[in-house]
């Protein structure tokens, strides 16, 4: 089933991200027919962590700001698609590259693991701000 | 006959915590692993097995002490998150190749004494 | 300390009321100095779960519509307040009376739940639809 | 020398979960509960022990339960939840002087029976 999307908008600060992960849990605790939902589940709430740490620290930086978030389960295919907006700074994801994992690294997990976790992660940058938009198949 | 006996003491410091370790909570759990390398400390265990999420800027500190600790001559050690999706993160980041990774605390300990 | 507002917008439907609550949880697990916390967040949770319910219930009924929602942790006195706003119907909260706690009734306990476990709970009609406030003190 | 054995069974429908029970799932409750009214049963014991939240529209099902046992002759025991909040709740509105509570299955079968 389609739902209408759930919003929420956030102070651009570290101690708020965990209540987009406790939406996206709720939000898919009384969803059906999901595989793996519990991996599933925490797979998306990671990757929403890591781009929405980014926004705090690379996006904003020093400056104070808001995430404006919206999330929505869809169907055919069966999909859960995250949209996060801010105002902060603008950027090529493009330019970054995939870390070595043969080595270890102090950061440079984050863009890596969002890409893993999701089937499709886009950015743009529009009028109104810089939006992520992430896509995770949930019957695959 | 002259008999010398020396006592050889490992100190292992077992690190635990049952919080999700982010973006958030890492600068704490960072300053909490600083001030026991600047006590001295070099061998540590750390017990993720009741952590129900960490993330990558948890990640980073995991490493920034396991640099630490290896040059001091001492190591880190983790115990698997009990967490399955966890476990897998620590697999796709090949982490469980850096670190040496342990099913439980008791193994843990064995493991940093050898 | 006081807090910037999360603002949180939901469909009128029960299936998502839990996500109102699981902002709630997530926000109040980073504050420091609460006094009982696990005993505030639910009375705090309970309380909105009652007031989200009744709007979904009752102010729109068959009607769908949103649900919007500010929460907020603010300082001196240490508190909690919550704002939902909804565009169906008004209603008179002074009309509700207390049910009679010794006869068993198999409804009428949402206002009086509200109400008990909350240090403040105000209605107003506004133009741009009815909203509810609800205050919770985090220190005592 | 005639004698008579009569088997009396008294049969009690046990109910458990660990889910919220409120507005969102109480009817699914509701519609179980009716279920097992429907195929004769008024013994119930509901053990919410593991029940982390509970409502007034969760209350409301209980209610509507414990009169349809009562018109049958039968009752409802509760089992306390173990969460402190949600027994807290129970003695607020006074359901624990309605209900029959008890603070294990074991306890509310042997209540059930009496
Ligand atoms: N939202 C963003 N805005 C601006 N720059 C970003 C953003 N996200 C990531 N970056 C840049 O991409 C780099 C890689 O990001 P990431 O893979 O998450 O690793 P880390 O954040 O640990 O450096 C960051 O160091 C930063 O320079
Ligand atoms: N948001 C609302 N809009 C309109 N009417 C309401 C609203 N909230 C409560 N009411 C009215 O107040 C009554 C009592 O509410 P409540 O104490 O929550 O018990 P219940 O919802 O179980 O009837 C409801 O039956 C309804 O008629």
């Amino acid at each position: 089933m389609s739902y209408a999307p759930v919003e929420l908008s956030i102070p651009a600060e570290h101690r708020y991200l965990n209540i987009i992960a406790a939406c996206i849990g709720d939000l898919l605790a009384r969803e059906e027919g999901l595989v793996e939902p519990a991996i599933t589940t925490y797979n998306i709430q990671l990757a929403v962590q890591e781009i929405s740490a980014n926004i705090v620290d690379h996006a904003y930086g020093a400056a104070s700001g808001r995430i404006a978030i919206t999330m929505q389960v869809l169907c055919q295919p069966h999909r859960m698609v995250i949209q996060l907006l801010d105002t902060g700074v603008a950027f090529n994801p493009a330019s970054v590259a995939t870390p070595d994992l043969d080595e270890i690294h102090e950061g440079g997990y984050g863009l890596f693991l969002a890409r893993s976790l999701l089937d499709d992660l886009s950015y743009n940058t529009r009028p109104d701000g810089n939006i992520w938009r992430l896509t995770k198949r949930l019957d695959v | 006959m002259e008999i010398t006996v020396h006592n050889h003491i490992v100190q292992i410091a077992v690190v635990t915590t049952d919080s999700r370790i982010d973006a958030f909570s890492a600068p704490k759990l960072r300053e909490r692993l600083d001030a026991l390398v600047a006590g001295g400390a070099n061998r540590f265990v750390i017990d993720l097995s009741a952590v129900p999420f960490i993330d990558s800027a948890g990640m980073a500190v995991l490493v920034s002490l396991l640099k630490k600790a290896r040059v001091a001559d001492g190591e880190v050690v983790l115990v698997w998150p009990n967490e399955e999706a966890a476990r897998r993160i620590l697999r796709l980041t090949k982490f469980d190749r850096v670190f040496p990774m342990a099913d439980d605390v008791e193994s843990a300990l064995i493991a940093s004494t050898r």
